[in-house]
């Protein structure tokens, strides 16, 4: 099974990735996960710059080492580039399988490995100027959760 | 003699004011520590970020490498602050 | 906050709920999970048959447990009852937070108690005739593991 | 005297070929535990479903009732099968 990895500045439609799975009768469980911006106000942005190239390769790493770990029967990572205004979608990942517990776990640890491993970085721009957001030690901690079971 | 690509980006690329460059790297700088090390020993905001003062993370023909990770004859290597997508 | 519960036979569309959520600049995570209908041949049924006012309540007071536990912006809970053919969907819960923890834990928190104590029941209608679904113990463990924390 | 309505879902109202009734309750069946009793002691397929070798489930008032609950007057009390929806 291959998994759809896409990088992009365009935006992305959940509704369409959805529609991808319709009628396939192996699919017992969906789980679709949407990041956002959030906490910007009207006329601010945050800008996601990103290393081309290895964007693609990681994510396409983390979706591969979630389907040797759970049996899922679709799996799909789509994540904007670029300049994104307030409540924005930046990032879709979306998994399939036959019971909900793999389709929701796979789903979380690809957006904790997406979170610590894959070469985006993202900047705010607002009224005072522009700044790199700080990485969150809290996603260090998400990620390590799946190395110690 | 090893001639890299670095690429530099988010902070680091500002603070360098270099996106990317080509080095050739000097026969003992043969693995990621000492190749920081190196960059380091230019001084100024080279020493500021790499200097051990700020995290980084640094990549090697688009993967992740640890510091003690040989680099390649013509590596493509990536230096960065800790990532914040998703 | 007022989380949107429906009981229905008719379809539901994702893309519909998750567009009820646009615009809004203090959500940062959106988790989907839609339950489907699998391993029925063409021509084979699946019938759910439900507890019509307890259901409403019993997936109103599971939507308000989670709301009290995390820190959500949004539930819907939407289950189907009827007749459904292969590959149709059953539920959707869709939560939506600040982080992304809070919506993944609200989201199977809900699913692990909706099986278990919403009545619902299934039953498929295949060649062999028309039987009663047994329900799985591991569901019934699911939930505890919130009972625990 | 305590008249309650009885509801059966699922299996269970197959096997009663009954959805719903009106009993009147003798004073010594006030809590689910008794109820259960009574009714497994009409014999046939009431015993077989009620009487301890099958699973079910039971709601006071739209609220699932563990066996030691009290039936309030009057109370909608319904009996099924674990509950198999999702």
């Amino acid at each position: 099974m291959q998994a759809v990895i896409r990088v992009q500045q365009r935006d992305f439609s959940l509704a369409e990735e959805y529609d991808c799975l319709a009628g396939r009768t192996d699919i017992g469980a969906i789980v679709a996960f949407v990041g956002r911006v959030r906490d910007l106000a009207p006329g601010e942005a945050l800008e996601l710059e990103h290393y081309p190239g290895m964007t693609e390769k990681a994510l396409a790493g983390i979706a591969e080492a979630a389907q040797q770990r759970w049996p899922l029967q679709a799996v799909t990572v789509i994540h904007r580039v670029g300049k994104l205004g307030p409540a924005e979608q930046i990032v879709l990942v979306l998994t399939a399988s036959t019971h909900r517990a793999a389709a929701y776990e796979a789903n979380a640890f690809i957006m904790d490995y997406l979170k610590t491993e894959a070469p985006f970085w993202k900047r705010e721009h607002t009224a005072q100027g522009a700044q790199w957001v700080d990485a969150r030690e809290s996603d260090e901690t998400a990620k390590l959760r799946w190395e110690k079971q | 003699m090893n001639t890299i690509k670095i690429l530099y980006f988010a902070r680091l690329r500002e603070a360098f004011a270099c996106a990317e460059e080509n080095v050739t790297l000097p026969a003992e700088v043969h693995n990621v520590a000492a190749l920081i090390g190196w960059l380091a020993a230019r001084g100024g905001v080279w020493t500021d970020e790499l200097g051990g003062k700020r995290v980084f993370r640094v990549a090697i023909n688009q993967d992740m490498a640890r510091f003690d990770a040989p680099i390649p004859p013509g590596a493509e290597v990536a230096i960065f602050p800790p990532v914040t997508g998703g």
